[in-house]
């Protein structure tokens, strides 16, 4: 098996669904003959033409009304927004028409495509490089939300997700783009979205977790274990909406103390809604607050993203309150 | 971009000196007389209903029937329609049957939008015509996407796409032009100028000349028709569709109209416009110049016009009596559709407001 | 003390601050001549002028990208957005812009704007007159987040906002428009911002609610005082963000016990916030897990919208329930 | 809207016949051609920074230095610039200290903004330089914003917005423009068409003939310049102004221009666009061209040339040096500036921040 990067297990998957299904095409800003400023369409133009993968003028509204549009007509257009911090203008077509068509039409129209973007900090991008906006897109009903952690999981999901016959925005934690390497089977798989995935078994408390943030829990979970002897259950969400609430309710009957983990924002981020549902759906087996390790509620910083970020540290501090409680 | 208006008839219904009226059949004139006519009674039936308290909310589109069924006459049924919500007439003219229309705004068990809209927003996927939605010009970029896809695809297929003059201000309008101008996606952007958007009127919702010319930012055809003239919109479409059939790319057509009646039932606009300007454009009505070009024509009667409108009348008190008297939808239908299936929240959620209504009637029963 | 309508009292605090302060300018679609739609700004044109209160094209990015505009000049913009349904096209100018203008600009520059918007369902308005998507803005750091139940708050709390220095975004619960009467006086008075009201006191639980929810709590509050015995103490949040966390803990130590009510869907809702935060803060106070009643996360229906919103049932149960854990 | 492009000078800074250069004094001419040089310098400087990883990103203007300055220079100090992030030029005209430009591109303690944007992100209050951010064309409607409040309050300010021939596209140039129209606002909106928005060229951006008609659309005055041409660039620019000033409202001007080098230092252009194309725009490059029209005019020389280069140098090195040295921002404003006062959810999480760094060298003690 191959060992390739987050950004090669995309363009795998996207090459892997062209192929299969001629209704797949690619859109967005810079994404055809350049491949994409990330390179994730990279060779995907020459291999497919102009008339499956091209250059869309500068104007993210336009790039995701036209993708409903050519939903709409049959099409399975997978737009890119360059980054994340840049899909506002788009906001009204998703939230108002993408998500709301199938409902609003009574399931007479859908508009299946796969907003794929770029998200999160870490790359020395400040305000408008690093915004986490998820938060945006789980409070909106009729859409999925995915964010792999990994190579392997980016590509099972990114198959999953263009299959899918939802509006799903796929978020691809860019700090990870080149930095997490895996062994990806050269064959087409999916993962099934709304699943999540213990990715550290443990005993002891519960981090749950998704995207960049994964490694770093998991890098406190280790040094958890070594010096403090205690094992640390660490979940990778990998579908936002709808998540996987059996998955993390059952762990947290095991442990009865949690951690969460994001880079948003703390207020109303995806934390808040596991912390709220898992006190009303486990209260009872809670030995402890569950504890948010998050963004902090500010525009996202540049001299200290890493500040800003939540790291081994900050996790740690939470875990060992959390067993200390 | 074509120069000037392009109008065939007179207010009287004659045509006009040097004009040539597009060859249509006999049947294909009286079917879109009945439409017209359809599209009025039946505005004007509903919002007499609103008025009554029986449906909760309607839009009209009196004095837009020619612009809004000419244009749409010109398509094949395979084009696509992507509707504003004034394009009744649009739907009517591809076989939207007024029972399915009264069950919509009823928001009843029969709507095939599952009573989850409000009046006027119905959509029909066998009609392709579009699902209406209440933001203003965002079904505008559809069409391009629709216009797009079918050149993608190598069908003939064109979108035409409704709004109004207040909907060219938003950016999705330009982002939509932009798009069809630069991938010469099949697409008939209808600019129905009204001259009004809600209370605002044509001049301070754009400084420029006409709607018509904003097509030169996005180098595809602009045309501006009088609106009330329904041969004129048929014939500036037609050559649009036509266009887009060859591979040459967008229009923007620029029906020049006017909206008789109030936005809509919530509105009062005598408070904001003048009643002289409401008279002189009466005196332009489409359905009435249409119906004396009919008439001078040989084609039509007042006798005819008497029992098309006996007629009509019955078919929609049938529709409206039949449709009233369906409940509303099952409950639970509230939680289908928001994905292709129904997430574990929505179960839960489904099942709480169930067991809420058993707890009222249990304690109701205390 | 006049009794008047939530209408009537925001066209109060409007013209009271157009009198004191010239800055102070409104815009919006049919605020002009018309009045507004719902005639929250009758007479101001007349009085005012055109240069002070004016229609404007079509186009919420626009409105808001114009005031803010405006505002970096040195006006006091107060926009309206006719629904705030309609308020996606300049969610980008909103979160993008006014909400980081003097974070990125190390406070050189500010946007002092109050965005008024309509909200909330009861209206019969479907899916796009009936939204509640204060979450949105919740989530986004650097903006103010306001909410009146009733005309004495909706002027006081109006005056703040428009006096406030940073962008505000000001819900005014359009079901509650007309219908929600109230004495209120004819001076000018200010209700800060950022605390919340103790509406109704109480002993043994505690709903935390804010718009047009407050009534319908009071209601059950009612209910379950005459027909249980127990006391329910209401919280109207008013703002908020920055909410009044100080208000809330206080209520939940002293009642051990909370439903929080709103119409927004529940997933990533302020309710969802509002229960991981109680939950860190006084978890071992609380005698029953924190209760969400809320809207279901699916687009606002039309036929349904009754059985959407939060009503009088849907609360006694979860106070009951409270109660019985 | 005018015809044809506005220039003066021929590629080799000789006047074009037929043609009457803006009467500017020498002082003028020669703080234009400083600041030119400078921006120049400053650029190639500070990306070989980059490249040696002593910024962490930089966006240079190579090429567009006549349209940025030339522009600029139409303005008084009370006018308002609303930058895009090419527009250094104008920052360095109006006066803004290098010292403070190397503080803000490492974000340390004496950077106006604390660390907190990107490099490249400026702004400045007192200068009337509005403050940078990165998503591209919201910029826009600011600048018609402040030249109707400008309206409004009967003052004669105006506002100059830059922005690139990519940002037409987006729903937020049209609406801006279209207010400018409707409200005849004091707005100069300014499009540096260097051709390409980052790898897409300009054609694909938008297929109308020029960016300039799309004045059109608004009824405002569109104008395209020589870009490469500092003389005509301000002498359009002035115009503009003054009719801005005279209550004639707003204008668009194309700057029709050439980034020459990469996108920022992100970008390597050669993977898609041609080299030949860059040589051709090279000879064009606005500077030697300006050069050449001063020694020609007897305002400069060869020897002036290098001396001036050798002050620059300098300059920039003195400010390089001294603010390299300068440390980062205290942590504690990472959590200030959010509101105008810090509130308890951020006094909370900045204490937060505090103990896990304690906590951190208290483990490390360990
Ligand atoms: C994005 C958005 N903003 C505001 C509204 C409220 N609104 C509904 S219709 C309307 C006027 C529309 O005018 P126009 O586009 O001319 O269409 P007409 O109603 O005249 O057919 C407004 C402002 C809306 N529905 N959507
Ligand atoms: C809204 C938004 N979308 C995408 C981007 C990513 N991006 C940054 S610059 C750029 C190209 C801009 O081109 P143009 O407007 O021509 O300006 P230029 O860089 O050529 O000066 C793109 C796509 C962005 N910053 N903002
Ligand atoms: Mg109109
Ligand atoms: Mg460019």
């Amino acid at each position: 098996m191959p060992t390739i990067n987050i950004i090669q297990a995309v363009n795998d998957a996207l090459r892997a669904e062209m192929k299969r299904d001629d209704r797949v095409v690619i859109m967005g800003e810079d994404v055809g003959k350049f491949g994409g400023v990330f390179r994730a369409t990279q060779g995907l133009f020459q291999e497919f033409g102009s008339d499956r993968v091209f250059d869309t003028p500068l104007a993210e509204a336009g790039i995701i009304g036209c993708a409903i549009g050519m939903a709409l007509y049959g099409l399975r257009p997978v737009p890119e927004i360059q980054f994340v911090d840049f899909i506002y203008p788009a906001f009204d077509q998703i939230v108002n028409e993408a998500a709301k068509m199938r409902y609003r039409s009574g399931g007479q129209f859908t508009c299946p495509m796969v907003i794929r973007a770029p998200s999160g900090g870490g790359i020395k991008g400040g305000l408008y490089h690093s915004q986490s906006p998820e938060t945006y897109f789980i409070h909106t009903a009729g859409l999925k939300v995915v964010m792999p952690s990994n190579p392997y999981d980016a590509k099972g999901l990114l198959i999953a997700s263009i299959r899918d016959d939802n509006p799903v925005i796929f978020l691809e934690p860019k700090s990870l783009y080149r930095a997490a390497r895996g062994e990806v089977p050269e064959e087409v798989y999916v993962i099934e979205l709304g699943k999540a995935k213990v990715v550290r078994e443990g005993e002891d408390i519960t981090v749950v977790t998704y995207g960049a943030m994964v490694r770093v829990a998991l890098e406190a979970a280790e040094t958890a274990a070594e010096e403090d002897q205690f094992s640390v259950e660490v979940i990778d969400m990998r579908t936002l909406l709808p998540y996987d609430i059996d998955t993390v309710i059952a762990s947290v009957k095991k442990t009865s103390r949690v951690v969460i983990v994001h880079e948003a924002p703390r207020t109303c981020g995806f934390g808040a809604e596991l912390s709220a549902t898992i006190s009303e759906k486990a209260l009872l087996h809670l030995q402890a607050p569950i504890f948010r390790v998050t963004g902090f509620d500010i525009p996202f910083p540049y001299t200290f993203e890493h500040h800003y970020l939540p790291n081994e540290t900050r996790i740690l501090k939470a875990l060992r309150d959390g067993m200390d409680f | 971009m074509s120069e000037g208006l392009v109008g065939f008839l007179d207010p009287e219904g004659k045509v006009l000196k040097g004009q040539k009226v597009p060859s249509l059949n006999r049947k294909d004139l009286l079917r879109l007389y009945r439409v017209m006519l359809l599209n009025r009674r039946v505005d004007e039936r509903m919002i007499t209903l609103q008025r009554q308290g029986r449906i909760g909310f309607y839009v009209g589109s009196m004095g837009e029937e020619a612009a809004i069924i000419g244009s749409a006459f010109a398509l094949k049924p395979k084009d696509w329609i992507i509707p504003c919500y004034r394009e009744l007439g649009a739907a009517l003219l591809r076989g939207f049957p007024l029972f399915d229309l009264c069950c919509q705004l009823f928001g009843n068990e029969q709507d095939a939008i599952k009573g989850r809209q409000m009046p006027n927003h119905y959509a029909s996927r066998k009609l392709r015509f579009g699902s209406i939605s209440s933001p203003v010009g965002n079904q505008i970029p559809h069409a391009t996407g629709i216009g797009l896809a079918a050149r993608l695809t190598g069908s003939k297929d064109v979108a035409l796409v409704y709004f109004g003059d207040g909907a060219t201000s938003e950016g999705d309008f330009h982002v939509a032009l932009n798009f069809a101008g630069v991938y010469k996606t099949s697409t008939i952007f209808l600019c129905r100028n009204n001259q009004w958007a809600i209370s605002v009127p044509r001049q301070f919702q754009t400084a420029s000349r006409t709607l018509a010319e904003k097509a030169t930012a996005y180098n595809i055809e602009g045309v501006e028709v009088d609106g009330n003239d329904i041969l004129a919109v048929y014939s500036v479409t037609r050559e649009a569709v036509d266009r887009a059939r060859r591979g040459e790319g967008a229009t923007l057509i620029e029906a020049v109209t006017y909206r008789q009646g109030g936005h809509s039932t919530s509105d009062d606009p005598r408070v904001y416009r003048d009643e002289k300007e409401v008279q002189e454009w009466l005196k332009k009505d489409p359905i009435s110049r249409f119906k004396s070009y009919l008439i001078n024509d040989g084609a039509w009667s007042e006798t005819k016009d008497a029992s098309l409108e006996e007629q009509i009348k019955d078919e929609i008190e049938v529709a409206l009596k039949k449709a009233e008297k369906i409940g509303p939808p099952c409950i639970d239908t509230m939680f289908e559709d928001v994905l292709d299936t129904v997430p574990w929240n929505l179960e839960e959620q489904r099942e709480e407001l169930r067991a809420s209504q058993e707890y009222e009637s249990v304690q109701q029963d205390r």
